[in-house]
């Protein structure tokens, strides 16, 4: 650590991985990247991973992991060739070289782009300019139908209301009262209560009297003038008269 | 005055956020060959612009590009969108199409519902609607009323062609809701026996 | 071409805070003689406007007006410096620019790193690049593209005019590293025969 020039070169903080460190390195050998050394630069690489270990400096895990591989295509650039292993170690060199040639590519693309005449620092626009303004008109649609149900709506709804139920039959509770009063007085055994409703009369009428008579059975069995019985909710309801 | 300077001064001129005095644009442009150069680079653009789309102007010693005037009208752009009318619209415009000139406190006891400012905002934006003088009343309310283009736009010759309220009845539409309800339960209960 | 299709064409071009598509212009400007008017506009005004302080330039379709770019150094003052990108932001920028559309993982294959959750966000935020669908392969990785608005900042009139694109091309350095060394191993049977 008291070699604070050696520790500068080591400056790992400054790459972006390990790919950045060989083509930083590559880049070193000044020459175009197809004519490159691979073998050189992997020995490079390896020296310095090494001495970043010598120094004691925390290395991230994928800096070790391309330190073994490399380690790997070393002996096998070095060794005789195996036929029988695949892929063999000049291609993986190439592939090496390719890659580290495309990220050469782009970060000199990336060097010419931020170089160009960009917006906002070397050209300006209007700074205050009128501006373009988009009216929306609504063009309002609506149809004679429409209209009409409106008025009949509003009209329904505001009209006096004029609910002369004039075809319409009612019996009152009082009527239904007195009806099945009489009615049960001469009835010993249990008699639906259907049986209290007036024959002859309307479906409208039968809904009314039915209803009716209902609650007047109810009033008369308060009073004690009427005896009830229903099996179950919604079975037939049996009136007669109290037994004594 | 250099044609660089003319250059500066017009691109000074164009990225500035407000109009320049010839200070301020001195000192962004520099003093140049002397001291006039700015004006008569001023002078030169304001020669240059005119008659075009964008003029140089001068307003109380300070100077700014502006669209020509003439043009103005090319720089909004109407959009129309079909719209249909609310339901408080279409009732409103139907109360005052059966009853006009009708005023707004009219409308709202037959609706039985305020209505609200924008309604007939709308229907007079549509130009179905139109304001009918004010009735001699306390209070003088404005009243409203119908236009030609409602007509042509419900494809009515005259109000008359508007159906009347027993033409309404005969197609159903004047029944009550809860009475043709009403109505529907018995036949049920009809068709049940 | 008219001399009022060329004056209304300036001045809607001046008025806009946006660049503007012929499209848009035309809705401003309205037809004029003919469809083509517009386009002989805005040549005729490229034209009258080159080399003044203010250009006309086209970028990715879209068209606007802009201080001449040698001149900066009189508008840099007290201006707002453009944000400075990191090395990350840029080459993720150049990778996108120059392949797109292109999926995260073909970026850090590119890099031989990962792409940092910022890094993606910052270029987005600045309005340069735009998600551009999912590649139909399997993991439907989402890909990146450009956006008008790098054209525009950039100072490109389309993606043709990436500095070096055609040499970078023509070198496969666009391939990818697999389909390059098939290229390659091609080649080299062939020498070898």
């Amino acid at each position: 650590m008291s070699d604070a020039p050696e520790q500068l070169t080591l400056d790992l903080e400054g790459w972006e991985g390990p790919l950045d460190l060989l083509l930083s390195l590559a880049r070193a050998q000044k020459v175009d990247l197809r004519e490159i050394s691979i073998l050189a630069l992997v020995e490079q690489y390896l020296r310095y991973v090494e001495r970043a270990r010598v120094l004691q400096l925390e290395l991230a895990a994928d800096y070790l992991v391309m330190a073994a591989w490399l380690a790997y295509l070393k002996s096998a650039l070095l060794l005789p060739r195996d036929p029988e292993v695949e892929p063999d170690a000049d291609e993986l060199a190439l592939r090496l070289q390719l890659r580290l040639e495309r990220l050469d590519a782009m970060r000199d693309a990336g060097a010419r782009l931020m170089a160009r005449d960009r917006l906002g620092r070397d050209a300006f626009r209007r700074a205050a300019p009128e501006g373009l303004r988009v009216v929306r008109k609504a063009q309002w649609t609506a149809d004679l139908y429409g209209l009409m149900t409106a008025y009949g709506r509003v009209s329904a709804r505001s009209r006096p209301v004029m609910h002369v139920v004039h075809d319409r039959e009612v019996m009152t509770l009082e009527a239904a009262i007195a009806r099945v009063a009489a009615l049960v007085g001469s009835a010993i055994d249990w008699r639906a209560i259907e049986a209290f409703l007036p024959e002859q009369a309307s479906v409208a009428l039968r809904r009314s009297a039915l209803a009716s008579s209902f609650l007047a059975a109810l009033e008369l069995a308060r009073q004690g003038r009427v005896e009830l019985r229903q099996e179950a909710p919604f079975a037939p309801l049996y009136l007669r008269r109290p037994a004594a | 005055m250099s044609a660089a300077s003319e250059r500066a001064v017009e691109a000074v001129l164009f990225a500035s956020a407000e109009p320049l005095s010839l200070d301020s644009l001195r000192a962004y442009v520099g003093e140049g060959d002397g001291g006039s150069d700015i004006r008569a680079s001023l002078a030169a653009l304001a020669e240059r612009y005119r008659g075009r789309g964008v003029e140089l102007v001068e307003r109380g010693g300070r100077w700014h590009f502006q669209t020509a005037p003439d043009l103005a009208h090319l720089l909004r752009r109407d959009r129309e969108e079909v719209r249909r009318l609310s339901r408080a619209g279409i009732e409103t415009l139907a109360i005052i199409a059966y009853h006009e000139p009708v005023s707004r406190a009219e409308i709202e006891a037959i609706r039985g519902v305020q209505v609200a400012k924008g309604t007939l905002d709308v229907l007079m934006e549509a130009g179905w609607v139109r304001p009918a003088g004010r009735r001699e009343v306390p209070g003088r309310p404005l009243t409203y009323a119908t236009t030609p283009e409602f007509l042509s736009h419900f494809g009515l010759r005259s109000r008359r062609d508007l159906p009347g309220l027993d033409d309404l009845r005969a197609a159903g539409l004047l029944d009550p809701v809860d009475l043709a309800f009403e109505q529907l339960a018995v036949e049920k209960d009809a068709d049940d026996d």
